[in-house]
C-alpha cells in the first residue's frame, strides 16, 4: 500500500524487538471484550484511477459555474482566485505543518498569520484580529460570549438581520450558558430598528451585521453609541468582507469586537466550508480574545522572529478556565486570504469593490426598469432583495432547468417575505449574465 | 550514526508584507468593468484598507520564501505526540480541487448538489462504521468543536431527561480541549487521577460518578498512549447514575477495526479527520470534528442532516429537538472530501493495517529508546508513547533542550510537557506512514543528543543552529505583545 | 547596506533513490486487474529494470528534500545574461494543465483537436506579427533546433536555386548554438571579428561575403547586449550575394514592437519562448524555438502546416519543398500553450513596455555598477549589459570569485565568461519582472562583494558558504566521469 | 501590469539614472530605419479571468478521455500519472530555474538528473545514458550522427518499421549531411526483414524500433550481430519506455546506442510535445555523446554533489566541432520521469507492463473471435495491428461520433496496408472499454 510503507520483514523485525509475535499481539492491553472481532464493513479499496473517476463523477454532478450563473450568496461568495493564490497555497511546507509550537521550525507559517493579522485587523479598522476561527457564526458567537466575560452581563441583543444561520449558531453556543439571546426588528426600510434597544437594558453586546442579510448597509455608528450609553459592548459582524474594500469599516464606526467571514478573501465556496472566522478587537480587550495570536519577538541574536503568544488564555494552559476551547482553527484559510489581500492590495481592493457595487447596482436598475421592485430601499453592497411577483418559485424553478440560480428565497429564514429572494451580483457575474437573468425572469 | 539527515543551505530573508511593494503595483487582474459606476453615497465609503501594493511577482516570491522556512509533514518525519502527523496522500488535494467540489454553494437546491450530499451522507456511515456508532454528524469545525458539539448534544439529553446536571468527570490526562469545551457548556469539570498504570481506576470514578454528573469524558486510548482498560466498567457505573460516557476519538488512529467505541458504553465521542483520517494540517487547520452518536442521541444532533430518500439525497432541517447549528453551513466540506478520499482508497483492510502500524511503530520507538530516556510508564503503548527528560534533569538538560536539539539533526520534535501528569513529558507519535527506517534515524538522533546532553551540554542549551532563527524569546513576545504591525 | 537576504535554514539531506527504499514497497497504485493474464514468450521477457521501491511518503520527501536545494526565478532574482530569466506568470501553468490540452493525441482526427490547432494557428500568427514577418512554424523544440531548422530552410533555399552554398559567417559574440548548428547543416562557419563598439561592421561582414556563402547569422540585439547598428547595410550586401540573413532572436525581449526583423532584412530567426515569452526553464528545458520566414522560404517549412479553412483548422501535410520534420509532432505543445497565454494577457501595448523596461533595467544596472566593474563597451545597452573582472584581477579575484560570493547574498549569479569577446565576462540580464527595490539590492550586494574582494578576498575564494555544498570538484568529475550510480 | 513591476515613479527615477527622458531614448542606439514605429496588431490584453473562460472553451473542443476511449498509441500513449508526480513537478525551485550552470545553487536539479540518468540507463540496458534530447525522433537522428561521427561512414539502414514521423525526422537530420539513409522492408510477420541488410555494407549504423510501429517484437540481438559483423553500431530505438519493464532490455541484446522517446513515463500526452528524448550508450561512447550530462564529484568539504560535465563535448565550449548543437533540453521532462519510475519502482513497472500487455491480448483474442483477422502475427506489447474489412473507414467515423477512436488507420504511412489499423491498449482501457470497442466495430 503506498501510504503504508511496512514490508513484511520490516514487520517482523519490529515485532521482534517489540517481543511480540503478531500485529494482534500489540494489543494485549485492550480487554478481550472490548475487541471487534468482525470486519469493518466498509467499500473495498479503490485504485488510485478508480477513485479519480469515482469523484469526477460526484463532482460533474455539481451545478457550478461557468455552466451555472448563480446569482446567490447568503454568507457564501463567487469571487475571482489568482492562479498565483492557488499555486502558493499548495506548497506543502504550508500544508503538511503543524500548529507553529515549534517557533524555530515554523517562521513560515507565523510570519505569514502574523501578517494575516495585520490585514484582517487594516480591513476591520481594529488593533488586534486573531489567527483565525471555524466560521463567521462561531466568531460570532465566542465573540458575544467574551463580551458576556468582558461585562459580566448575561443577555445580548443581536439583529434579526444578522445572518439567520449566524443567530442559530449564537442561540446554540448561548443554550447551555443561561444567558439571553434578544433578537432586534428589522425596519421597512431593511435595516435593523434601534428603537428594539430602548427596552433592553443590563446588556452584554449589541452585535450588528453590515451588509446584513439583505445586503443592507446599517448604521454602525448610531449602533455603537446606543450600545456605548448602555455600557453594553458594540460587536459589529459582516459575510462580505470584500464590503470594507470601500465601505466605512467597524473600527470606525466605533465596533469593540468585530466577527465575521472571510471566505470572500480568496478562499473557495467549497459547499459553505472550510470558510474564515475573522475576530478582531480593541487592543484593551487582547487578553481576553478567544483562539491564537501570533506575535513579534527577536531570537538570541536579535533578530525578528514571530512565536505563538498570550497562551494563558487557551486551553492547553488554562483548561477549563480559558477563553475558548479553540485548538486547531482554519489557519490554511487565514493563509490563503492573507495571499488574497497581498495580490490585490491597497489600489485593487478599493476597486474590485467598487465593481461588486457598481454590477449590483446595475442588476438592481434593470430589474426595476423590468417592473420588479426592491424589497428595501437602503444603499446595499453586491446583495439585495427583490420582491417578485406571487408564484414566482415556479419561474425560479424554471430558471433553474437552464442554469440560472436566480438568487435566495427568504421564505424559509423570513415567513413575511413570501416571494422575496436575494440576490448577489461579485466581479465575476458579466453584465451579459445578469442582461440574461432579467430577460429570463421577465418572461 | 551515519550523517545526520539536518544540514543548511541558502535560504532568503523576506521583509513583511508592508515593507515591500509600491503603490500602484498589482497582483491581481482587476475584472473588466462592463457596466458603469453607480452613485454611491459618499457618507458610507472609508478610505478603504491600509494594504501594500504588490507585483504577482512580489508576492510569489514572498510566500515561497516563507515557505522555506518552515517544516511540513512532506519535509520529514513529524512525531508529534497526540497530533497524529501522518502523511496526505497527494491524490486527496487533487480530489479536493475538482470543480465541482470548490465551486459548490451551500444553499443550492438539493437537486443541484447530489454529489456534493452523497459523498456527505457515505462518509457519515463509514465513520459510524468505523466507530461502532450509530449516526454521526460532519458539521464540527474540529477536535474541539467536535468536544464542544458532544457537550451539547449531552447537555440536550439531559434537558429532555427532566433534570440539568451540572459537573462532569475529567481525567487528569485530558487534552485541555476537553475541560474547556466541558465549560463552554457550563458544566464544572470534576478531574479524576489516572493509576500508577497511567489510566482510569473504575474505583477513581465510582467515587465522583453522582446524579448530578452529566456524565465522563474518556480519552481512549488516553494522552499516555495507553487503553483504557477499565473504559467498559466504567461506562456501567456512570450509565447507571443516568450518566453518558463521551469519548475524545483524536487517537482513533490506534484502534481502527480494532475496538468499536459503540460496543463498549461510548454514547458520543468526535474523530478529527485531520488526524485519523489524513487531511493536511495546514499549519493549525482547517480541520474537521465529526461526532458520532448513539441511537438514543441522534434526535439532538445538529441540522441539517443529510437523508437518502430512495437514491436522491435531501437536507432535513424539521429536527424538534436538534441542538441547532455549531456552523453556518455543513462543515468543514472541503476537509471531508480528503477524508473520504482516504478510506475509499484504503479500504477496511488497509485501515485496520494503519492502526496496527502506528501502535508497532510507536511500541518499536519506546523499546529503543527506553534505555536512553525514562519511559514512565513502562507498559504495552499504543499509537504513542510518552518518555520524559528525568534522566538527564541532574546534567541541567530539559526536555526542551532535548527538543531544540532535535531541528538541528532534521526531526520535528515530539510534543513536550504534555500530558500534564508526566514531568517533562516527550511525547511521540510516529504514525504509520514512518517507516522503519525513518524511524531508526529518529532514534539515533535521539540516542546521539543524549550522548552531546552528558559530553557537550551546550549544544543542546544552544540549539537551534540550523534553523533560520535562534531560541526566540517567547517571555518578551508575551509581556509586551506585539500583534499586529 | 541593511542585511544581505541571503542567509542559512534548515534543509535535509536526502540519499540517490537507490540508497533509499526497499522492495516490495509502492508509490504507485497498481490498476485493477480486470483481464487474465495472458501467455508471454520467456525468451522476449528480461529481468525488468534494477528501480528501488519507494513507497509515496518516501517519493515525496526526497523531491520536496531535492526542490530546497534549488534557486528559481520564483526564489529570487535570476541575472544570467542571455537567459531572459523573467518571472513566468502562474496563470500560464493553470492554463498548460486543462485536461483538454493534456490529454489531447497528437494524430487525433483535426475534428477532434479544433481548439489545440486553433491555438497554435493564432500563435504562428502572433509570433509573425511580431517579429514582421510572413509565416511561422512552431515545431522546433529550442533555440538551437530553431537555428538548425533555419538552416536547414537555407540549404532548401539555395538547393532550389540550383548551386549549394558551403559556408556561413557568424560574428565572433556569436552563441556557440549558432556555428554548432550551422555545422550540423554541413555549412563552415566563418567567424568575423565584432569592430571596437561590439557590433559588426559593414566592411568586415563586405570582405567574407561571397557566393560560396549562403548567408549569415546575426544576433540581433547580440550578446554584448548591442543593437546591430549595421544590420539593415549588412543584409543588402549578403542579399547582394544571393545570400540569407538568419537572426538569431534569443534576445528579441529586448525589442518587441520597437524593431521587426522583418523589415530590416531578416529571411528567418528563431524565437525562444522560453526566454521571450516566459515560459519557464523548467531546470533546462523543455523550451520551444518557433521559427519566423518571409514568404519566399515558407514552402519549405516542416510539415503538417495548420491552415484555417474558413473557421476550421487543419493540417496540411501536402508541402512538396518542405524540409520534413525536426520532431514527431507538432513541437512543444505544452510550452506553446504558456507563451500563447503570456501574449493574450500581455497584449500590444505591454509586450512592447516589457521590452522597454527590461532595457531600462539593464542601463540602469550598467549605469549603477559601471564604477565598480569594468564596462567594455561604455554605450547604450539593450536588455543586458557586459561588465569584466579587469578591476578585480589585479587582487587575483575573478569573474568566479564574485559570481560565487553572489550566492551568499541571495543572488543567482549572472552568465559568467561568455561572450567569449570579453575576457572575464559578467553578462547581466535583469529582464523586466525584477522591480527597482530588487535590482538596487544587487547592485548593492556586488559592490560589498567588490568591497571585500579588497578587504577580505578569501571571502569569495570560499565562497559560497551559505549553499548546501561549497565549491564542487569539476575537473575530478570530468577526468574520472561518474555518470550513473 | 501585474507582471511589470514598475511604478511610474520607478521608471522616471531609473529614467535620470540612465541619463535619458523617456523610455523611447533607451533605443537611441537602433538606427531611425529600423524602428517600429506602428503598434504591434495583436488581441488586447486579456484579463485573468477572461483567459480563464477562453482557454477552457479552447480546451473543452479537444477530445480526449475518459469522456472519449482513444485506442491510439503510434508514438502518443496515455498512462496514469499519479497525483504525487504531478504535484512534485510543479514546485517552482524545479520549474523556474535554468540549467544547473551554478552547481552549488542547483544542487536538487542535478542530483534528480543524476539519478535520471541512472534510472534510464537501467532501463534501457545500457551504461551511459544523457540529461535528456527533445524527443524520441529527434534523439534517434543525433544517434545516428553520433554512429557516423564515430564509425567515419556515410551511410545508415533504418527499419522500415520504425515510427514512420521518426524516419522523416531523420531524413530531415540527413539531407544536408550528404550521408545515404537506406530502409530495411519488413517481412509479412510484422517485423524488419534481415536479409534487408546483406547487400548494404560500409555502414555506420543498423537502426531498429522494437516493439516496431506495428507493436511488434523485434529480435534485436539479431539484428545486433548483424551490425557487429559489418562493424556498424548496433542503434536500438522505441516509442513505449514501458515496454521495457518486461522485454528485454536493448542493452543486454547488444544495442551500442540507443534512441527513444521517454513520454510513457509519467508524461502527459499534450498533443505530442514536449516528450522526453532519451539517449544512452556503452561507456566507451561516452565522449562522442550529444547532450548534456550529469556527473558525481564532491564539494571542498568532500561531501558528495554533482554537476554538469564533459562540457568539451558541447557547443558552449566547443562550437562548430560540438558533438551537437543541443543546448536546452526537456530537463523537467527527465524530472517528470524519473519521480514516475521512482513511484512504480522496480516491482510496480513489472506488474503495469504486465497488466498492458495483457490487457492488449485480451483485445487481440477479443477481436479475433469477432472474426478480425490481425495485420501481422509476430508477438506485440501493448498494440497491434488489425486488418479490418474494406471500407471500415465509415466505421471508423461513426465510432468517433460515439466517443471511440478505434486506431489509426495505416494506410497514410504505408498505402499496402488499406483497412488496417494500429490498436493500443494500455492500463487506462478497462475491460468494459475494450468489449464496447469489440461490440461496436461488429455491428
Ligand atoms: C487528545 C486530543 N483531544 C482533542 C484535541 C483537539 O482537537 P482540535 O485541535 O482538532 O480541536 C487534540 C488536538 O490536539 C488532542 O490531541
Ligand atoms: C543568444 C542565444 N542563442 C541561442 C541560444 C540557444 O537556445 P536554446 O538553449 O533554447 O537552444 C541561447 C540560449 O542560451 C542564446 O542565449
Amino acid at each position: 500500500m503506498l501510504y503504508l510503507p511496512h514490508t513484511s520483514e520490516d514487520i517482523a523485525s519490529m515485532l521482534k524487538t517489540v517481543g511480540v509475535d503478531e500485529l494482534d499481539d500489540l494489543f494485549s492491553t485492550v480487554p478481550e471484550d472490548c475487541r471487534f472481532k468482525g470486519d469493518l464493513n466498509l467499500p473495498e479499496a479503490l485504485t488510485e484511477w478508480e477513485l479519480n473517476d469515482h469523484m469526477k463523477a460526484l463532482s460533474d454532478s455539481i451545478a457550478v459555474s461557468p455552466e451555472y450563473k448563480v446569482f446567490m450568496g447568503a454568507g457564501s461568495y463567487e469571487h475571482f482566485i489568482p492562479a498565483s493564490v492557488s499555486y502558493l497555497l499548495s506548497r506543502s511546507e504550508f500544508v503538511t505543518s503543524y500548529t507553529p509550537y515549534q517557533p524555530e521550525m515554523s517562521q513560515g507559517t507565523l510570519q505569514a498569520i502574523y501578517e494575516y493579522q495585520t490585514l484582517a485587523a487594516r480591513l476591520m479598522g481594529m488593533e488586534v484580529a486573531t489567527a483565525s476561527h471555524y466560521d463567521g457564526a462561531a466568531a460570532l458567537a465566542e465573540a458575544l460570549l467574551m463580551a458576556v466575560r468582558l461585562t459580566k452581563r448575561n443577555r445580548v441583543a443581536i439583529s434579526s438581520v444578522i445572518h439567520p444561520l449566524y443567530r442559530r449558531v449564537v442561540q446554540t453556543y448561548f443554550e447551555p450558558t443561561g444567558c439571553e439571546v434578544i433578537e432586534l426588528p428589522y425596519l421597512s426600510t431593511g435595516v435593523t430598528d434601534p428603537a428594539g434597544l430602548d427596552a433592553a437594558d443590563d446588556l452584554a453586546a449589541v452585535a450588528i451585521q453590515s451588509p446584513n442579510f439583505f445586503g443592507c448597509i446599517e448604521d454602525f455608528q448610531a449602533f455603537g453609541e446606543k450600545a456605548h450609553d448602555r455600557e453594553a459592548l458594540f460587536v459589529a459582524s459582516f459575510t462580505e468582507a470584500l464590503a470594507y474594500g470601500i465601505l466605512k469599516n467597524p473600527g470606525i464606526q466605533g465596533a469593540d469586537i468585530v466577527a465575521g467571514e472571510g471566505q470572500s478573501l480568496g478562499i473557495p465556496r467549497s459547499f459553505g466550508g472550510p470558510g474564515l472566522g475573522m475576530l478582531a478587537s480593541r487592543q484593551k480587550f487582547m487578553r481576553s480574545l478567544p483562539g491564537r495570536l501570533v506575535g513579534q519577538t527577536k531570537d538570541l541574536d536579535g533578530r525578528r522572529g514571530f512565536v505563538l503568544t498570550l497562551a494563558t488564555r487557551e486551553q492547553h494552559i488554562r483548561r477549563e478556565k480559558a477563553t475558548s476551547n479553540i485548538c486547531t482553527n482554519n489557519s490554511l484559510c487565514a493563509l490563503a486570504a492573507a495571499m488574497y489581500m497581498a495580490s490585490v492590495g491597497g489600489t485593487g481592493i478599493r476597486e474590485l469593490a467598487r465593481l461588486n457595487y457598481d454590477k449590483a447596482e446595475y442588476l438592481k436598475a434593470e430589474l426595476k426598469k423590468a417592473g420588479f421592485s426592491l424589497g428595501f430601499d437602503s444603499p446595499t453592497f453586491n446583495e439585495f432583495v427583490v420582491g417578485f411577483p406571487p408564484g414566482f418559485k415556479s419561474t425560479h424553478e424554471e430558471l433553474l432547468k437552464k442554469g440560472i440560480v436566480a438568487g435566495l428565497s427568504l421564505e424559509t429564514y423570513y415567513p413575511e417575505l413570501a416571494d422575496h429572494y436575494l440576490l448577489c451580483v461579485t466581479e465575476t457575474s458579466s453584465k451579459e449574465d445578469m442582461d440574461t437573468l432579467v430577460r429570463e425572469v421577465r418572461s | 550514526m551515519k550523517e545526520s539527515i539536518g544540514t543548511t543551505g541558502l535560504i532568503l530573508n523576506d521583509p513583511l508584507l508592508w515593507e515591500k511593494g509600491k503603490k500602484g503595483r498589482r497582483g491581481f487582474s482587476i475584472p473588466r468593468r462592463d457596466v458603469e459606476s453607480a452613485p454611491l453615497n459618499q457618507d458610507l465609503t472609508g478610505d478603504g484598507p491600509d494594504f501594500p501594493d504588490l507585483s504577482e511577482v512580489d508576492v510569489v516570491r514572498h510566500y515561497t520564501r516563507l515557505s522555506q522556512w518552515n517544516f511540513g509533514v512532506d519535509t520529514g518525519m513529524y512525531p508529534l505526540g497526540s497530533c497524529t502527523m501522518k502523511y496526505s496522500p497527494k491524490t486527496n488535494e487533487r480530489q479536493a480541487s475538482l470543480p465541482g467540489f470548490t465551486g459548490a454553494h451551500p444553499l443550492m437546491p438539493t437537486s443541484l448538489s447530489q454529489g456534493a450530499l452523497r459523498m456527505m451522507f457515505e462518509l457519515e456511515q463509514y465513520l459510524s462504521q468505523i466507530t461502532g456508532m450509530d449516526a454521526t454528524t460532519l458539521q464540527p469545525a474540529a477536535g474541539a468543536h467536535g468536544e464542544f458539539t458532544g457537550m451539547l448534544l449531552i447537555h440536550a439529553f439531559h434537558k429532555k431527561q427532566g433534570a440539568q446536571r451540572s459537573k462532569i468527570i475529567v481525567p487528569d490526562t485530558a487534552h485541555g480541549t476537553n475541560p474547556a469545551s466541558a465549560a463552554l457548556c457550563g458544566y464544572r469539570p470534576v478531574a479524576v487521577a489516572s493509576n500508577e498504570q497511567g489510566i482510569l481506576s473504575v474505583e477513581a470514578v465510582d467515587e465522583v460518578m453522582d446524579e448530578e454528573t452529566a456524565g465522563i469524558m474518556v480519552t481512549n486510548p488516553n494522552t499516555l498512549g495507553l487503553f483504557e482498560e477499565n473504559s467498559k466498567r466504567i461506562a456501567e457505573i456512570v450509565h447507571a447514575k443516568g450518566g453518558l460516557v463521551y469519548c475524545d476519538g483524536a487517537n482513533m488512529n490506534a484502534v481502527m477495526g480494532i475496538v468499536k467505541m459503540g460496543a463498549i458504553g461510548v454514547d458520543v465521542m468526535q474523530l478529527n479527520l485531520h488526524k485519523t483520517f489524513s487531511t493536511p494540517h495546514g499549519g493549525g487547520g482547517p480541520g474537521s470534528g465529526p461526532v458520532c452518536v448513539r441511537k438514543h442521541l441522534e434526535p439532538f444532533l445538529p441540522v441539517p442532516r443529510v437523508k437518502d430518500e430512495n437514491g436522491t439525497y435531501v437536507l432535513d432541517y424539521e429536527r424538534p429537538e436538534t441542538i441547532g447549528k455549531v456552523q453556518a453551513f455543513h462543515g468543514a466540506f472541503g476537509v471531508m472530501i480528503k477524508a473520504y478520499s482516504y478510506i475509499r482508497r484504503m479500504g477496511p483492510e488497509n485501515l485496520k493495517k494503519a492502526s496496527q502500524l502506528s501502535v508497532l511503530n510507536a511500541n518499536y520507538i519506546k523499546e529503543k529508546l527506553k534505555g536512553t530516556l525514562h519511559l514512565p510508564y513502562d507498559r504495552p503503548c499504543m499509537h504513542e508513547c510518552v518518555f520524559s527528560d528525568e534522566y538527564q534533569a541532574a546534567r541541567k538538560i530539559t526536555t526542551l533542550d532535548m527538543a531544540k536539539r532535535l531541528m538541528d539533526y532534521g526531526f520535528h520534535p515530539p510534543t513536550v510537557y504534555f500530558p500534564l501528569v508526566v514531568h517533562g513529558a516527550i511525547m511521540v507519535e510516529p504514525t504509520e506512514t514512518e517507516s522503519k527506517e525513518d524511524i531508526d534515524q529518529f532514534v539515533e538522533a535521539f540516542k546521539a543528543i543524549v550522548n552531546e546532553a552528558s559530553e557537550n551540554p551546550d549544544l543542546l542549551h544552544d540549539a537551534p543552529v540550523s534553523c533560520k532563527v535562534k531560541r526566540l524569546d517567547e517571555t518578551t513576545a508575551a509581556r509586551k505583545p506585539c500583534l499586529a504591525g
